[in-house]
C-alpha cells in the first residue's frame, strides 16, 4: 500500500490568494493511499524542505506531492530534498497549482476544486512511479568542431586551450572561412586578413588540435560524451607530407581560367592551387573537375615540375574515424546567387555583383588589387548603387527575416568606395537602417555625412540595361513613394544571408533540429542559444543564424565553454526518463513481437535488435530493445507499439492511464472504498 | 488447378516445402484450408470462386510454423500479407513459396518478394459494389446519424474476437485487449468496451490492413468492420501516399512523416 | 440554473505547450478554469486510446498541444502525432464521434498568451456544444 | 483530346481575333474545345474590390457548371480570368468554411475539381506537341514577349512560371522558330483597368514598355492577355502622344503567333482586326536580324 505524502505551497500569496490552499490540503489528505497532507507558506524555503524530509523520515514515506510552482520550476529542489531524506528522488513529482492554476484564474471554489483536481492526478502518479536509477555515461575528451571559420577557429582554440583535444574538419581546402575574403571589417576598417591570419596560423600549430582540411563528415552515432565520427578527408593529390608549399606547380599548371571560388568568381586560378597566400594548410590541392590530367588523361605538369614529387594522382579519399565527446557546429552561411533576382539581372549583367564579390574587389589581395574597377570593361564607376535588402524580409520571396550584416557592410561597401573612387557617386537604397551594436550607429552617420553616401529610402523594382547603362528603377518613399531612376555603371546587392549548402542534410545526421531556412535551432531561443536539442551538441556562429564576426566570436566562445564545463567531468548523469521493452516469462519472453515498425518512428536510432536464445544458442525470438545511451526519451515509439511491449519510464502507460482516470473522477474518495 | 496441384506435388516430393497451405472442399458448398503434408495428397487441393479466406494468417501461426517450410496458395490479399509481414520482419525471403493460380487455371510461381512487389504494382484490386454503397451511404450521413448507426452496430457485438482471430495482422501473441495494467479495453462487452476494442482495432491495423476482409466474413454479427479499415486506407492514401502491403519493407505510415503532411484542423 | 461548465482535459508535451502555459501563468494573464493539464514528454508520446478514456471519463471536451512543426525537442515527435491524429480524427468523425469537441493546437514555450485562447476558445466552444451526451449516455453497465 | 473552355467577354466582344486564333490553332493541333454550359462573368476586374463573396461566387459557379459537366480542365485564355478562376479555386481549397459558405450560395456543393490553365499551359503542353515537326511557316522574327500581370501574380497562388522574368512564352516562341529579346519589361505595368478613366497614364505605361522593346529592336510585342492587348493595340494614339514617337511595331496574341507558324490563313487568326495593322517587313525566309538596330533605322519603317 502506498505511503503518500502531500505538501501544498502558498507560495506566499502566489498560490494563497487565490487558491484555499487548506482546503486542497485536507482533500488531499482524504485520498486513499494519502498518509500525510499539510500546507505551509514557502514549501520551497529551508523549513518547508525539512518538513518534507521529516515526514518522510517519520510517515515512511513511499511517495512525495508537491503542490507548488510548476516542476520545469522547483522539481530539481524537492527530488534533490527526497534523496537527501533517503526516498528516490523519482518517487516525487510535482502538481502545477500556480502556473497552471492560481496565478492564471480567479479566487473562487471552481480554482480551489481544479488545484484538487491536480493534485489528486499527481497523487495516482506518484502512486505508480518506480524508483529509478540515473543514468552514468563516460565521457571521451575530445571535442570536434565542424566548419574552420572564425567561430571554428574560436571555439577550437579555446577548447585546446583549456587542455582539452580538438579534431577540426573543414570541408575547403583552407581554413578561414568568409572572413578570410573581407576586404575590412566594420566598425573599425581594420583589415580582415591581419586579424585572422595569426588565429589561422594558431590553429595549425597547437598541440591540441587535429586539423582535416578539404574533408566532410561522412556519418555520426552515439550520444553525448560518446560519439564516433566518421571524417572523409578527401582526396587533395598532395602528398602532404613531402610537399612544402613552394608553389611550383600552380605557376606551371596550363590550366589557369577556372574561376575563383575565394574571389567569389571575379578572379581565376590554376587547376592545381592553394585558394590564398596565407592559407592554412598552404599547401595546393588538384580540382579534379578542372585537371586536364584527369579530363584527358595527359599532362602531369605539376608532377615534372615538383622538385619533391609530392603529387599524387592516384591518391584516393580517406576515412578517418574517431571517438569524441562533443560538437560544435561552425559550418556558417552563404549569400543567395544565382538567378534568385531576375529582377535585378543578377548574372546576366556582369556589373551586377554581390557584396562579396565587392569584398574582393575593395581587397587588396583580390583581382583588382583593392582598386574597384566593374567586372565588364575595369572602368572605374562613376556611380554605384548598393540595394539592401536584396532578397531578405522579403516574404514573397520566401525570405521573412533580416540578414542582419548588411546594413553594416553596405555602409562599410559605400565608405569604401568612396575612399577609394573620389567623385563617385554612392547610392543606397534601403528599408530600415539597423546598426544596433557598438560603435554601428557612429559607422552609418559617418557614412552618410562625412563620406555623402546617399541614402535613398525605398526598394528596388527592376535593373535593366540600356545603352551600356544600369538602370536602376526604385522608389524614395521619403518623398511620398516618388519613382527614382539612377543610371548607374555598376550594382552591389546586398544579398540575403541564407544556410550554408548541404546545411540540412548535416543537420539530419547530427539529428540537430533546423528551422524553415535550415538554420540550426538552438535548444532555448534566449536560456540556451549555444545548445541544440541533441545533448552535446553546440552552435558558433552563422550556422544558426546570421552574424557578424564579434557575434560568431562571442558565441564559438560560449560554446567552447560549454564544451569545457562537459569535458570537466569524468562520467555524465543522465535523466532516466527513457524507453524500455519488456521482458516477462516463457514462452512469451516479452510481448514484443519483433515487428520493429517503432524504429523507424524513433528520432535518435535508438531501437535495437535483441536475438533471445536458448542456453544452446537457439534462436527463440528476436526483439526490439532500446539503447538507454541513446534514447532521449520522446515516448513516440510507445505511441506506436500496438501490443505495449514498450513504454517510458517516468511517463508510463499505467501512470498516464491514472491521471486521466483520476483528473476527471471527482466523486469522494472515500465513497468507493 | 491440375497446375497447382502438379506444382503441390513436385514441391512436397522435392522435399522443398514440408507443408502447402492451401484451399480443400469443406462441408457443404464451402471451401477450407487444409495443409497438406504428404505429395499423394495434393490432389485434395481445389481453386475456385470460393476460395476466399487470406491464407497468409497462417504463416504466422506457432503450429503451422513448426510444421517447416511452407508454399502458400495466395489471392490477391494474401500476397499483400506476405509482403506486409515480410515488412514486418515476421517471414523472410525464401521461407516460404508463394503460388498464386489464376481463375484461368494458370499458376505463377514467385520467387522473390520484389516480383510480388512488381505483380501487385500492376493488379487492380476491385472493391465490392455492395460494399461500396454502403460506405457512401454511411459517409453521406450526418454526424449524428453515424453515430446511431454505429453505436447500432457496436451494441452487437458480443467481444468474441472473432475479428482479430481472422486477421492476418493481428498476430501479437499477447493483444492489448488482455493487457490489464492499464486495463486499456473494459472486459464486459458493454456499448463502451465494445467501441473501444472496435476504434483500437481499426488503429493497430491502421497503415498495416490489406483489406482482405476476413474480419467483417468472420463477424457472428455482421458488423461491417471493413468500413473502418477502408476509412483509415483511403484516408492514409490520400493523405500520406502509402498502402499496406506493397512493399516487403517498412513504410508504416504511422511511423513514418513527411515534415509538410498536411491537416486543416491544428490551430 | 447554473451555466453548463464543460470539463476539458489537455494532453501536452512538456517542452513546448507545457512551457508556454507556464509562461501564461508568469505573465498573469487570465483564463477559464475548465481546463486541465495532463503533461507528456512529448506529442509522439501521447496514445489515441487516451482521448477515449477522456471522453469515457466525462471529458465534454479534449485539447491537444505540443511543439510547432520544425520545433519539437525531440526532433520529430510531433510530425508523428500529427500523422497519428490525422487518421485518428478521421476514423472518429467517420464514426460520429464529435471531433469538434477535440481542439489539436501548437503552442510554442513563448506564446502563453496563445495558450490562454485556445484554451478560452475550446471551453467556449464546447459550452455551445452542451455536455458530451453521447458519451456520458452509452451503455457501460454490463453484458448484452 | 476534349477541354473544357472558358472564353469570357473579352474573348467574346474586344478581342474577338484572341478567341478565333485560340480556337484555330486548338483545331489545328486536334483538340476539341468546349465552352462550360451557361458560363457567366468571371467578375474582373471589380467585383472583388467590391465585395468578396460575390467576388468569389461568379467564379465559383463557372467552376460548378464545369465541374458538373465533368470537365477535368479548363482552358481559360483571358488572363484575368484565369487569375480570378485560379484564386477562388485556391481559397476555396483552403477554407472550407468558406467552400461550404460559397457552395450555398451558388446552391451546388463545389469540389473544386477542374483544373485552371492559362493559354500559355496550353500551348506549352497541349498544342506544342500537336504540331512539332510540323511548323509550316517559322514564325521567324524577333519580338517582345511581354506577359502583363496576371499571368504570374500572385505567384504564392498561380505557382506558374518565375514571379520577376518569367520564361514560359519566351520558350514557346522558340519553339516556332522566333527570337524572344531579353528585356526587362515582360511584367511591367501597361496600364490595365485605368484604359478608359486614366488614358494618358495608359500612355505613359504602355509606352514605355513599346519603347524598351524598340530599343531591342523587337517587331513585335506578342501578348496573352486581352487587356494587355487592347493597352498596346487600341491606345496607340494615347501612347505616341506620351512619348513623342511613332511606332509600328504590332501587338499580337501568343496564339496567333503560333497560328501563323501553322501556316493558319491570317484571317483566320483576326489579324485583320487589329488597330495597328499587322505588318512584317519583307525579308529572305528564315532569316532573323541579328541584334537590337539603331534608333534611327528602326524609325523610318
Amino acid at each position: 500500500m502506498s505511503r503518500i505524502g502531500v505538501f501544498i505551497c502558498h507560495c506566499g500569496e502566489n498560490i494563497g490568494a487565490t487558491v484555499d490552499c487548506e482546503k486542497v490540503a485536507a482533500a488531499a489528505a482524504k485520498i486513499p493511499g494519502v498518509v500525510h497532507s499539510v500546507d505551509y507558506k514557502y514549501m520551497c524555503s529551508d523549513p518547508g524542505q525539512n518538513m518534507i524530509k521529516e515526514a518522510i523520515r517519520e510517515k515512511n514515506l513511499t511517495g512525495v506531492v508537491v503542490g507548488a510552482c510548476s516542476p520545469r520550476m522547483h522539481e530539481p529542489t524537492f527530488r534533490r530534498a527526497c534523496e537527501e531524506a533517503g526516498l528516490n528522488p523519482f518517487l516525487c513529482e510535482m502538481a502545477n497549482i500556480r502556473e497552471h492554476c492560481s496565478w492564471v484564474h480567479e479566487k473562487g471554489d471552481p480554482t480551489t476544486e481544479k488545484a484538487i483536481d491536480l493534485v489528486r492526478v499527481i497523487v495516482e502518479k506518484v502512486r505508480r512511479n518506480k524508483p529509478l536509477v540515473p543514468i552514468k555515461v563516460p565521457v571521451t575528451k575530445t571535442a570536434l568542431v565542424l566548419g574552420g571559420g572564425i567561430a571554428g577557429i574560436q571555439a577550437a582554440l579555446d577548447i585546446a586551450n583549456a587542455g582539452h583535444k580538438v579534431i577540426m574538419v573543414e570541408r575547403s581546402p583552407s581554413i578561414g572561412g568568409h572572413m578570410s575574403q573581407l576586404s575590412e571589417t566594420f566598425p573599425t576598417l581594420d583589415c580582415s586578413q591581419c586579424i585572422l591570419t595569426p588565429r589561422m596560423v594558431e590553429v595549425a600549430r597547437h598541440a591540441n588540435i587535429t586539423l582535416h582540411t578539404y574533408s566532410e563528415i561522412e556519418s555520426i552515432e552515439g550520444f553525448i560524451g560518446n560519439f564516433k565520427v566518421k571524417i572523409r578527408k578527401k582526396a587533395r593529390s598532395i602528398d602532404m607530407k613531402a610537399c612544402t608549399g613552394c608553389g611550383l606547380c600552380s605557376q606551371k599548371c596550363p590550366t589557369r581560367k577556372i574561376p575563383s571560388e575565394f574571389d567569389a568568381g571575379l578572379g581565376t586560378r590554376p587547376a592545381i592551387y592553394v585558394p590564398f597566400p596565407q592559407a592554412v594548410p598552404n599547401k595546393p590541392v588538384i580540382d579534379r573537375l578542372n585537371c586536364t590530367y584527369y579530363l584527358k588523361g595527359k599532362c602531369r605538369l605539376c608532377e615534372k615540375v615538383c622538385p619533391t614529387q609530392a603529387i599524387r594522382f592516384d591518391q584516393e579519399d580517406e576515412i578517418v574515424e574517431a571517438d569524441i565527446g562533443a560538437v560544435v557546429l561552425a559550418t556558417g552561411f552563404e549569400i543567395k546567387h544565382g538567378d534568385f533576382f531576375p529582377e535585378y539581372g543578377f548574372g546576366k549583367f556582369k556589373d551586377v555583383i554581390d557584396g562579396m564579390q565587392f569584398e574582393r574587389l575593395a581587397s587588396a589581395s583580390g583581382p583588382t588589387l583593392g582598386e574597384i574597377r566593374r567586372p565588364s570593361d575595369g572602368k572605374k564607376p562613376e556611380t554605384v548603387v548598393f540595394i539592401a535588402c536584396a532578397g531578405s524580409r522579403d516574404p514573397a520571396k520566401g525570405i521573412e527575416y533580416c540578414s542582419k550584416i548588411c546594413c553594416m557592410y553596405t555602409a562599410k561597401h559605400a565608405m569604401l568606395y568612396r575612399h577609394k573612387v573620389h567623385g563617385g557617386n554612392a547610392y543606397i537604397f534601403y528599408m530600415d537602417i539597423r546598426a544596433g551594436g557598438k560603435m554601428y550607429e557612429e559607422f552609418v552617420r559617418r557614412a552618410i555625412e562625412e563620406d555623402g553616401v546617399k541614402y535613398v529610402r525605398g526598394r528596388v523594382s527592376r535593373v535593366y540595361e540600356r545603352e551600356g547603362k544600369l538602370i536602376v528603377q526604385g522608389a524614395d518613399t521619403l518623398l511620398g513613394a516618388q519613382p527614382v531612376e539612377i543610371e548607374a555603371d555598376m550594382v552591389v546587392l546586398a544579398t540575403a544571408a541564407v544556410a550554408n549548402d548541404g546545411a540540412e542534410e548535416l543537420a539530419q545526421k547530427m539529428h540537430v533540429s533546423y528551422d524553415a531556412h535550415k538554420f540550426f535551432a538552438e535548444a532555448h531561443p534566449k536560456l540556451k542559444p549555444v545548445e541544440t536539442n541533441t545533448a552535446g551538441i553546440f552552435l558558433a556562429g552563422a550556422c544558426q543564424a546570421p552574424k557578424d564576426i564579434p557575434e560568431s566570436v562571442a558565441q564559438a566562445s560560449g560554446a567552447a565553454s560549454k564544451v569545457g564545463a562537459l569535458f570537466s567531468q569524468d562520467e555524465l548523469t543522465r535523466e532516466p526518463v527513457i524507453a524500455v521493452v519488456n521482458r516477462s516469462a516463457p514462452p512469451l519472453y516479452s510481448t514484443c513481437v519483433g515487428c520493429f515498425l517503432c524504429q523507424a518512428a524513433c528520432p535518435y536510432q535508438a531501437i535495437e535488435r535483441e536475438e533471445i536464445r536458448t542456453r544452446d544458442g537457439k534462436l527463440i525470438k528476436t526483439v526490439a530493445k532500446v539503447n538507454p545511451g541513446l534514447c532521449q526519451g520522446c515516448g513516440t515509439c510507445v505511441a506506436v507499439c500496438r501490443t505495449k511491449a514498450i513504454d517510458l519510464q517516468g511517463f508510463s502507460n499505467e501512470q498516464v492511464f491514472a491521471e486521466v482516470m483520476a483528473l476527471l473522477d471527482r466523486s469522494e474518495p472515500d465513497a468507493g472504498i | 488447378m491440375d497446375e497447382l496441384r502438379k506444382k503441390a506435388r513436385a514441391l512436397l516430393e522435392a522435399g522443398e516445402v514440408r507443408v502447402v497451405i492451401g484451399y480443400g472442399g469443406g462441408t457443404g458448398d464451402r471451401a477450407r484450408a487444409i495443409f497438406v503434408r504428404e505429395p499423394e495428397r495434393a490432389d485434395e487441393l481445389i481453386f475456385d470462386g470460393r476460395c476466399r479466406q487470406n491464407l497468409a494468417i497462417y504463416l504466422t501461426r506457432r503450429e503451422v510454423k513448426e510444421l517447416g517450410k511452407p508454399a502458400i496458395v495466395a489471392t490477391l490479399p494474401a500476397l499483400k500479407t506476405v509482403l506486409q509481414l515480410a515488412g514486418e520482419f515476421q517471414i523472410a525471403e525464401g521461407g516460404l513459396v508463394v503460388l498464386a493460380p489464376g481463375a484461368d487455371g494458370s499458376l505463377i510461381e514467385f520467387k522473390t518478394f520484389a516480383d510480388i512487389e512488381k505483380y501487385l504494382a500492376g493488379a487492380a484490386s476491385p472493391i465490392d459494389p455492395a460494399e461500396q454503397a454502403e460506405m457512401d451511404r454511411v459517409r453521406a450521413m450526418s454526424p449524428d446519424e453515424r453515430w446511431k448507426y454505429w453505436l447500432g452496430q457496436i451494441s452487437r457485438c458480443i467481444k468474441c474476437y472473432a475479428c482479430r482471430q481472422a486477421c492476418p495482422m493481428c498476430y501479437c501473441p499477447r493483444c492489448t485487449v488482455e493487457c490489464n495494467q492499464p486495463q486499456w479495453i473494459p472486459v464486459p462487452s458493454h456499448e463502451l468496451g465494445n467501441l473501444e476494442w472496435n476504434v483500437m482495432r481499426a488503429m493497430h491495423l491502421a497503415g498495416r490492413c490489406v483489406d482482405c476482409g476476413d474480419c467483417s466474413r468472420a463477424c457472428p454479427v455482421g458488423i461491417p468492420l471493413y468500413l473502418l479499415n477502408r476509412v483509415l486506407i483511403g484516408d492514409i492514401e490520400s493523405n500520406f501516399h502509402q498502402r499496406a502491403g506493397m512493399k516487403a519493407e517498412v513504410d508504416y505510415a504511422l511511423s513514418t512523416f513527411h515534415p509538410d503532411d498536411r491537416e486543416n484542423f491544428i490551430r | 440554473m447554473p451555466e453548463f461548465e464543460p470539463r476539458i482535459v489537455a494532453f501536452v508535451c512538456n517542452w513546448c505547450t507545457y512551457a508556454g502555459a507556464d509562461l501564461t501563468g508568469t505573465s498573469r494573464i487570465k483564463y477559464s478554469p475548465n481546463v486541465e493539464v495532463i503533461r507528456f514528454p512529448c506529442t509522439g508520446r501521447i496514445d489515441f486510446m487516451l482521448l477515449l478514456k477522456a471522453f469515457a471519463e466525462g471529458a465534454d471536451g479534449i485539447i491537444i498541444s505540443g511543439c510547432h512543426p520544425n520545433d519539437c525537442h525531440y526532433t520529430s515527435g510531433n510530425f508523428h502525432a500529427r500523422r497519428r491524429w490525422i487518421l485518428f480524427r478521421g476514423l472518429l468523425d467517420f464514426m460520429g464521434i464529435d471531433v469538434e469537441r477535440v481542439q489539436f493546437s501548437w503552442v510554442s514555450a513563448a506564446e502563453g498568451a496563445k495558450w490562454a485562447d485556445v484554451v478560452n476558445t475550446t471551453v467556449e466552444a464546447v459550452r455551445k456544444l452542451g455536455p458530451y451526451e453521447n458519451f456520458r449516455k452509452i451503455d457501460r453497465a454490463g453484458a448484452v | 483530346m476534349k477541354l473544357g473552355f472558358y472564353p469570357g467577354c473579352s474573348l467574346e466582344g474586344s478581342s474577338r481575333e484572341y478567341n478565333e486564333s485560340v480556337m484555330a490553332v486548338a483545331a489545328g493541333a486536334g483538340i476539341e474545345l468546349e465552352p462550360v454550359p451557361d458560363w457567366n462573368c468571371c467578375g474582373a476586374t471589380a467585383a472583388h474590390n467590391m465585395n468578396r463573396e460575390l467576388g468569389l461566387s461568379l467564379p465559383a459557379r463557372i467552376l460548378a457548371k464545369a465541374e458538373a459537366a465533368g470537365m477535368k480542365e479548363i482552358v481559360v485564355p483571358c488572363a484575368a480570368c484565369y487569375s480570378r478562376l485560379k484564386v477562388t479555386r485556391h481559397e476555396l481549397l483552403e477554407d472550407e468554411e468558406l467552400r461550404r459558405r460559397i457552395s450555398a450560395i451558388i446552391e451546388y456543393d463545389l469540389r473544386c475539381e477542374p483544373e485552371i490553365i492559362n493559354v500559355l499551359q496550353f500551348l506549352d503542353s497541349r498544342v506544342m506537341p500537336a504540331i512539332e515537326g510540323r511548323i509550316k511557316s517559322p514564325f521567324d522574327r524577333r519580338v517582345a514577349c511581354y506577359y502583363g500581370c496576371l499571368l504570374v501574380r500572385p505567384h504564392k497562388i498561380l505557382k506558374f512560371d518565375r514571379l520577376e522574368d518569367p520564361r514560359s512564352m519566351d520558350e514557346i516562341i522558340r519553339r516556332i522558330g522566333g527570337d524572344p529579346i531579353d528585356w526587362a519589361f515582360k511584367t511591367e505595368c501597361c496600364g490595365a483597368g485605368l484604359s478608359v478613366s486614366k488614358t494618358e497614364l495608359v500612355g505613359r505605361l504602355s509606352g514605355r514598355i513599346l519603347e524598351d522593346a524598340r530599343i531591342r529592336g523587337a517587331e513585335a510585342v506578342i501578348v496573352a492577355c486581352p487587356m494587355c492587348h487592347s493597352n498596346l493595340d487600341l491606345r496607340r494614339g494615347a501612347i505616341e502622344k506620351a512619348m513623342n514617337r511613332k511606332y509600328d511595331m504590332p501587338a499580337i496574341f501568343i496564339t496567333q503567333a503560333v497560328g501563323l507558324a501553322m501556316g493558319i490563313d491570317p484571317a483566320k487568326l483576326g489579324l485583320n482586326r487589329h488597330m495597328v495593322p499587322v505588318k512584317f517587313r519583307e525579308r529572305p525566309a528564315g532569316k532573323v536580324p541579328a541584334g537590337p538596330e539603331s534608333p534611327a533605322a528602326a524609325g523610318e519603317v
